[in-house]
């Protein structure tokens, strides 16, 4: 198929759940050659759509053409016929099987007895051509996120797919690997294929794509070359109004030390060791960034300083005491607050309502055995108004709520307490810009009142925005402490990739 | 449906009836007397339920009576349900076919005082509640007698299942039928804590074939032993009913019960008022066991008779199965020469006479 | 819904369903008496068709299990057992602990109410009752924290490690009732000695409905307080539906997994402790009629709602105790198996209609 | 111990343990597609006595194991409608099946009472293999289902691993979305492996009426379902070992009830009963170290309804 020639088109998509219209009257052109970019708020609509194009679901009306010609998606195994793939955001892998066996599995070609070196050829001719690299032989809970997301990728390519569709493939990958997806979906684009992907980062979208579909409210409101439109262009037609960039504003002056760690150790679930002799302190009042790449520790940090992971080695003393492996019950009384980096698989219960779930951190502050029922009610009722969380009543399950309002109300729940010191994990993963923005503010309101935070992100630009110093970490230890400068971007870089800072030249 | 009674109306007879039978026992010849049973297995078990519902057929054969039945009845809390409700429709005659019954047999007979029960080889006893069985160990001492004449390998092998006086009793009378003719011979006991698992005690019996035994006995309410006897060639004794056709080439004859005559017996009394409230154990005079059909192919017909005066001399008293002298395994005298076990020893035993090769649980 | 009826143009008919969010409060009563009716009805057919008049057979089930003052009672006797052993058993639930060893916990409570009635026979009632009481559940929950032990400490599978301690509770029972427990004076059956009166559960005038009424009662109504009303209620609550969180909120798993089955097979042994005091007096084997198992039905369907659990004990135990009456109208007690049988399965399929929505649609065949 | 009677026990444990075999492996097949099915006793029972009135009505035992296949096949197949397109809860579904194939089987089997099979499946010795020392006796002294479960084990070993079939059960098992979203039909493969794991159960019915207590008798499985169901954990989900561990079960009574032949008596048959249940429960610890480490063991999704739009 030559360049540019439309590929697929969805025609007048229309899906609703529940009365509740995600896609309407939605049309959508996808062409040969071309990285597509699909933006738009939490829940414009946007995996709808494409889980329409996948035949995972089956729009209420509208027509869907490839090549010209009206299929009719009934499963993922037309579209796949028809060489459409999606590598969805919460991947689809069987994790005790190989890579091979993976991406063996359900292709049409895949033998009935199975001959696995075969597949095992061609997944490395295919990761040589789009130059990603992969043990075929591995396990895929074995994986590192990155890795298990090229797995997704050639799988699809595997089944000879031409029109590869993403779902927010780089909110969870380092700055690396998604420097490498891009160079991996541009080869794509020039061997013919269509590939479409959904992220909410703007300069992804500028840097990567050569077309964007906004989307708002399940409507199509725009598509535009990248070329021909900028950010600010793009932040419009998806929120619908002008978000005036007014800068965020750091002040304040930094109090006692409510935070410091004292050469600790930890092991990762693994059993091998995740921290080396971690020693830093917050003070009252101001923000540590942790840089590096996820996969660095991080997330074992935020455990140990939570009390959700024992540490082998060192001390952990909040505002003078000495907290060393001690319950996650002690570490939230002490008045540590913490946002973690799965919203509904840890940090909330789905199935809960909004009151069970405010509750969480501060039942045991009731009196004797009985939960204060009206005393929560209100509290609830008071947060939702406060941070202007939209949920269609606070009896209702939470898990009906979009991602931007769970993780508001997580917010709210960690901040009403007038934290200490608050450890938070990726707080904007997934979010719109809207709800970025709001997540951001409210962590430097905290910051303000005298918060300790502990803001662990691989967004750089976000501890730009945010860190009062930014910690690099690389394969469990700090590499060293900078102020966050954009002098000091590249150095960042080149420690989170493991050099040593007598090497940078600090 | 598997022989239950045809012509009921159990819809017509709910508890006013029963209110109003109060007091009066005879009810008008023409009205059937209404009897009901409870059962403690299935009906189809080819075993111990089915020789009970043998006789309930018996009655309703040869008496005018309307019979119910209630299958499948666990001897807990639910054997008394089942009684009660039995009585309340009306039944004047209730037949509970299973030891573990017995308390609650006394229970609901202490609030349907009209209604007569009559409880299967137990031993407590009140004004309208009476208790029966059968003297199963004197047909077993025949078979014994069988066996011992059969055998080659002087080795007979007996599947028992638990060890509860009954069944020890049977053992022992087995086995002095067996040294009877046969003083060399022993009785191998495998124990298999089941009375209903046909793939188990069929397994029990191939062990004792393995360790020598060339016939094989057994106490359980399925033909699995007997299976394993014709598989590998060798000769079984049923228990219950007439086995033979489970195991046609290996099936000598089976001890069975026989009760229909019995409950006969007990209906009418019922019915005239005579009823008396006793401990019936009734034997091979009484003909209530007996010896089944004999393999005519494997018994020889002097054998047969051999084994027919045998009966007749238990029959007419001349033979007294638990008679002295008597030794245990270690060769004590326990019944000494001129005495005969009491019919409390012989309800209470718990040890085995000599050539029982085995152990009782303890 | 108007955009979809103004799709309602040409092509077929189609049946599409859809998950509720939320399941319909007023279905969640009307479909289980239609299933209900569903199983009768087809069953019925089935009577029919082998001979028998299914109205009659239905009048006879209703009549022995609610038509009578004596049936009502009786049904009441089959409901304490599946109560009991049912609030342990949904407790477990709530908190995705599979107990599916309620059984092996009764024959546990059963035994150890048991040791104290024949071991200090001449206990006043206000002491062996008590006794008894604390013996029962204390052996149901230590029979439930043997398997809830690995299963918090290593994630060992709770369902088939409770499932294997039924058998191994069942053959102790029966090694205690065949060997060294049996009744010197009961001619080496299978039973113990009786009791002695201080240690049988009160009755109801001259019914079987015994004391453990009241403890099911009472359960379920401390059941529903401890879980609605109190912090460690809700913490089991945030345990079962997300581990994650309730570690994160600081809530330890470990120790609540191990209290809540201890406590699961506390109600169990309950039942057993109530079995042998109340209605049976003495141990022997074969105790149970299953009641574990039927627990979790009662459990399941009462979708873990204390109150329910009563109510559906009480009906299940209607069907139970019914199955008699019906097998002396000469069905037999295989036939009763099966229609029970059948009436789980419809009340079983009939929930999916509380959780979706099932409609017709019309797809467009535009090309 | 005399090698005669080790090599009896060794048979007696295979006999034993085949009807456990089928019904495991029935399981086996079921639940690595992520179903769980509690109702094999219901099943096996259902297969039981159509294998036997189908065996005594046609005089070939064979057909009575076809017969038996497909009934438990059936009988599965009420379990699959209800978890997999109704999604019922699968514990409860099984408990139910159980309940209704043990009063099914007792009402299909009311008129086999009594009866004797003309022909059942009997021992053949296989020619050559069944006089190699130790082994023959042992393993070639059998009768037709025991050769065929020796086939079976590993065509479905081969199956399970090698081949593309076994590849999809296995993953949708484990992750249906994952399976589902590669195009491979989830709501059919595990109806085929529900029905097809019943079939399995039937045919351990079968052997128990047709070949290893050939008569029809009521509840005459005695609860070898429930420790087929133990077996699966027992195997780890894996034929081989499930093919070890039956006749590992199947011999614990084969030895006790030799042992007290021989006059040992050394613990009570209960405990001795208890043995495979205990067993199974340290293995299941020890298994659970295991797949902690390695991540295999139970199909991760074992028990669970799949549903497309549910997240
Ligand atoms: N399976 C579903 N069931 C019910 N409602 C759904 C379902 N999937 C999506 N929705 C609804 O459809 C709307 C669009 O959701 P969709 O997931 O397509 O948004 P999105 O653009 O991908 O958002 P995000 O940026 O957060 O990923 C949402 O408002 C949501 O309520
Ligand atoms: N099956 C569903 N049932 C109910 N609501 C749903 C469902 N699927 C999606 N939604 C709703 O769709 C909206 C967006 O869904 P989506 O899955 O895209 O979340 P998200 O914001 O991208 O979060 P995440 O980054 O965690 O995926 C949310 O409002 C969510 O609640
Ligand atoms: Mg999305
Ligand atoms: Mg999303």
């Amino acid at each position: 198929m030559k360049k540019h020639q439309v590929m697929v088109e969805m025609k007048k998509i229309t899906k609703s759940f529940s009365g509740n219209l995600a896609n309407d009257k939605v049309d959508f052109i996808a062409r040969c050659g071309e990285v597509h970019a699909l933006l738009g708020e939490n829940g414009a609509g946007k995996s709808t759509l494409m889980s329409a194009l996948t035949g995972l679901y089956r729009p209420d009306s509208g027509e869907i053409r490839l090549r010209d010609k009206t299929i009719e998606l009934k499963s993922p195994r037309d579209a796949i016929e028809h060489g459409i793939g999606m590598v969805h955001q919460h991947f689809k892998l069987v994790k005790p099987f190989t890579v091979t066996e993976n991406i063996a599995l359900g292709a049409s070609t895949t033998p009935f007895l199975l001959n696995m070196d075969k597949v095992e050829a061609e997944i490395v001719s295919l990761a040589e051509k789009y130059g990603m690299k992969v043990d075929p032989r591995a396990k895929v809970w074995q994986l590192s996120v990155g890795e298990q997301q090229r797995v997704e990728i050639i799988k699809m390519l595997y089944r000879g797919a031409e029109i590869l569709i993403l779902d927010e493939p780089t909110a969870v990958l380092t700055p690396q690997e998604v420097d490498d997806l891009f160079e991996t979906l541009g080869q794509m684009a020039n061997a013919g294929c269509a590939v479409i992907f959904i992220t909410h980062k703007f300069k992804e979208v500028m840097a990567g794509s050569d077309t964007i579909t906004v989307l708002r409210n399940g409507q199509n409101v725009a598509t535009v070359k990248t070329s021909e439109t900028d950010q600010n262009k793009l932040a419009h037609l998806m929120v619908g109004r002008e978000m005036t960039a007014k800068p965020l504003e750091k002040k304040g002056q930094p109090g006692e030390v409510v935070l410091k760690l004292d050469e600790v150790e930890a092991f990762n679930d693994k059993g091998m060791l995740a921290l080396q002799s971690i020693s830093t302190e917050i003070r009252a009042g101001e923000i540590l960034g942790i840089a590096g790449v996820a996969g660095n520790g991080q997330r074992e940090l935020a455990e140990i300083v939570t009390g959700l992971r024992e540490t082998s080695a060192g001390k952990i003393i909040i505002l003078g005491e000495d907290y060393t492996d001690r319950s996650p019950k002690e570490y939230i009384s002490a008045g540590v607050a913490h946002v973690p980096e799965d919203r509904l698989g840890t940090g909330l219960v789905p199935n809960l309502n909004a009151v069970d779930n405010i509750l969480l951190k501060n039942y045991r502050n009731h009196r004797g055995h009985f939960l204060d029922l009206k005393e929560s009610r209100k509290l609830a009722e008071k947060m939702v108004e406060d941070f202007q969380i939209k949920l269609s009543s606070i009896d209702d399950p939470i898990k009906l709520m979009s991602g931007g309002n769970l993780q508001k109300m997580l917010l709210a729940r960690e901040f009403h307490s007038e934290p200490k010191l608050i450890v938070t994990v990726y707080p904007v993963r997934g979010l719109d810009i809207g709800a970025t923005r709001a997540v951001r503010q409210l962590l430097l309101e905290q910051r303000e009142q005298g918060a300790a935070i502990l803001l662990i992100s691989e967004d750089l630009d976000e501890l730009m925005e945010l860190a009062d110093k930014i910690a690099v970490m690389y394969e469990g230890e700090i590499m060293d402490i900078l102020p966050p400068t954009y002098d000091n971007l590249e150095t960042i870089g080149l420690l989170m990739a493991g050099s040593k800072c007598e090497e940078v030249g600090v | 449906g598997g022989g239950s009674s045809d012509n009921q109306s159990a819809n017509k007879q709910p508890a006013e009836e029963n209110n109003a039978s109060t007091g009066e026992n005879n009810e008008a010849k023409d009205e059937p007397l209404k009897i009901g049973f409870i059962y403690i297995g299935p009906v189809g078990d080819a075993g111990w339920t089915y020789a009970q519902d043998l006789g309930r057929q018996y009655l309703e054969e040869n008496m005018n009576v309307e019979t119910t039945f209630i299958e499948n009845v666990p001897e807990n809390a639910d054997a008394e349900r089942a009684l009660t409700q039995l009585a309340e429709q009306g039944n004047k005659l209730i037949f509970a076919t299973s030891f573990g019954y017995m308390d609650y047999v006394q229970n609901v007979a202490k609030k349907y005082p009209d209604v007569v029960f009559m409880h299967c080889s137990g031993f407590k006893t009140q004004d309208n509640a009476g208790t029966y069985f059968g003297r199963m160990y004197q047909p077993r001492y025949l078979t014994g007698i069988l066996a011992g004449e059969m055998t080659e390998s002087n080795t007979i092998g007996y599947v028992a299942a638990h060890p509860i006086p009954e069944v020890i009793r049977g053992i022992n009378s087995f086995t002095l039928g067996v040294r009877a003719v046969n003083p060399d011979a022993i009785v191998k006991v495998v124990w298999t804590n089941t009375w209903y698992d046909p793939a188990t005690e069929k397994e029990a019996a191939k062990s004792l074939l393995e360790s020598g035994a060339d016939v094989i006995a057994q106490h359980q309410d399925t033909p699995g032993p007997q299976q394993a006897a014709q598989e590998a060639g060798a000769y079984a004794i049923g228990y219950n009913a007439d086995m033979r056709q489970f195991a046609p080439q290996a099936t000598l004859t089976s001890p069975i019960w026989n009760w229909g005559p019995y409950m006969l017996e007990v209906a009418q009394g019922v019915e005239d008022g005579t009823w008396k409230n006793d401990q019936y154990w009734g034997g091979l005079a009484d003909n209530v066991v007996d010896v089944g059909p004999f393999n005519e192919d494997l018994v020889s017909k002097e054998l047969q008779d051999e084994i027919m005066a045998k009966k007749q001399d238990i029959i007419d008293g001349k033979v007294t199965v638990f008679a002295g002298p008597i030794k245990d395994q270690s060769g004590t005298v326990k019944v000494a020469d001129g005495e005969v076990m009491s019919d409390g020893d012989l309800l209470s035993f718990d040890w085995f006479v000599e050539g029982v090769e085995g152990k009782i649980p303890q | 819904m108007s955009n979809k009826q103004a799709e309602l143009t040409s092509g077929k008919l189609t049946l599409a369903w859809e998950k509720r969010q939320l399941p319909s409060p007023w279905l969640s009563v009307a479909i289980p008496i239609f299933s209900v009716f569903m199983a009768l009805f087809l069953s019925g057919a089935f009577l029919a068709a082998t001979g028998f008049n299914p109205l009659e057979i239905y009048g006879a089930m209703l009549d022995g299990a609610f038509g009578s003052a004596y049936g009502i009672s009786e049904t009441l006797v089959k409901a304490i057992p599946l109560a009991l052993a049912g609030l342990g058993v949904a407790l477990a639930f709530r908190m995705l602990l599979w107990n599916i060893g309620a059984e092996g916990q009764f024959y546990m409570g059963a035994f150890a109410a048991s040791w104290v009635a024949l071991t200090f026979p001449d206990l006043p009632t206000q002491i062996m009752l008590p006794a008894m009481f604390l013996a029962g559940a204390l052996a149901g929950g230590l029979w439930a924290l043997i398997p809830a032990i690995p299963r918090a400490v290593l994630g060992v599978n709770e369902t088939i490690t409770t499932l294997m301690l039924n058998y191994v509770a069942i053959l102790w029972v029966d090694y205690l009732v065949y060997g060294p427990w049996r009744d010197p004076a009961g001619f080496n059956f299978p039973l113990t000695a009786p009791f002695s009166a201080a240690a049988q559960l009160p009755v109801y005038g001259t019914t079987r409905v015994h004391f453990g009424l009241i403890f099911a009662l009472v359960g379920a109504v401390i059941i529903y307080i401890v879980l609605q009303r109190t912090k460690w209620g809700y913490e089991i609550r945030v345990i079962g539906e997300n581990q994650a969180a309730a570690r994160y909120a600081g809530m330890s798993i470990t120790k609540n997994i191990m209290l809540v089955m201890f406590l699961s097979g506390g109600f169990a042994g309950l039942a057993g402790m109530s079995e042998v005091s109340g209605i049976t007096h003495r141990l022997q084997h074969g105790i149970s009629s299953g009641y574990g198992y039927t627990a979790i039905i009662v459990a399941w369907l009462s979708k873990l709602n204390p109150f329910m659990i009563i109510v559906v004990a009480f009906l299940l135990g209607g069907l139970l105790v019914g199955g008699y009456n019906t097998q002396t109208m000469g069905v037999p007690s295989a036939t009763v198996s099966m229609i029970q049988g059948a009436i789980l399965f419809f009340l079983l399929g009939g929930e999916l209609l509380t959780r979706y929505r099932i409609y017709f649609t019309r797809k467009g065949e535009n090309s | 111990m005399t090698s005669d009677q080790i090599i009896a026990i060794l048979a007696a444990a295979i006999v034993a343990g085949t009807p456990l075999l089928y019904a495991a492996l029935g399981e086996i097949i079921t639940e690595r597609a992520g179903v769980i099915n509690l109702g094999v006793e219901g099943m096996m029972l259902v297969g039981a006595v159509s294998g036997f009135t189908v065996a005594v009505g046609t005089g070939n035992p064979w057909f009575g194991v076809m017969a038996a296949a497909a009934a438990g096949g059936a009988m599965a197949s009420i379990h699959a409608f209800l978890t997999i397109s109704l999604r019922a809860n699968q514990v409860v579904s099984g408990l139910a099946l159980t309940i209704f194939g043990t009063g099914l089987s007792g009402f299909l089997g009311k008129p086999m009472v009594g009866i004797v099979a003309p022909k059942t499946l009997a021992v053949i010795n296989v020619p050559a293999l069944s006089s190699i020392p130790w082994l023959g006796p042992i393993l070639f002294r059998q009768d037709a289902l025991v050769y065929l479960s020796y086939l079976i084990v590993p065509l479905l070993w081969c199956y399970f691993y090698r081949t593309r079939g076994g590849l999809n059960m296995r993953a949708i098992g484990e992750n249906p979305a994952a399976a589902d979203s590669v195009g491979i039909n989830v709501f059919f493969l595990r109806y085929v492996y529900t029905v097809v794991g019943g079939a399995f159960a039937g045919v351990g019915g079968a052997y128990l009426s047709l070949a290893y207590a050939p008569t029809w008798l009521e509840n005459m499985t005695a609860g070898r379902g429930w420790i087929a169901v133990a077996l699966v954990i027992f195997a780890m989900w894996d034929p081989v070992k499930a093919m070890l561990g039956s006749y590992l079960f199947g011999g614990i009574d084969a030895m006790g009830f030799r042992l007290q032949a021989m006059g040992i008596n050394v613990i009570s048959p209960f405990f001795l009963k208890m043995l495979p249940y205990i067993f199974t429960v340290i293995v299941l610890i020890i298994a659970t170290r295991k797949s902690l480490k390695k991540h295999i063991g139970a199909p991760g999704a074992l028990g669970l309804p799949y549903d497309r739009e549910e997240r």
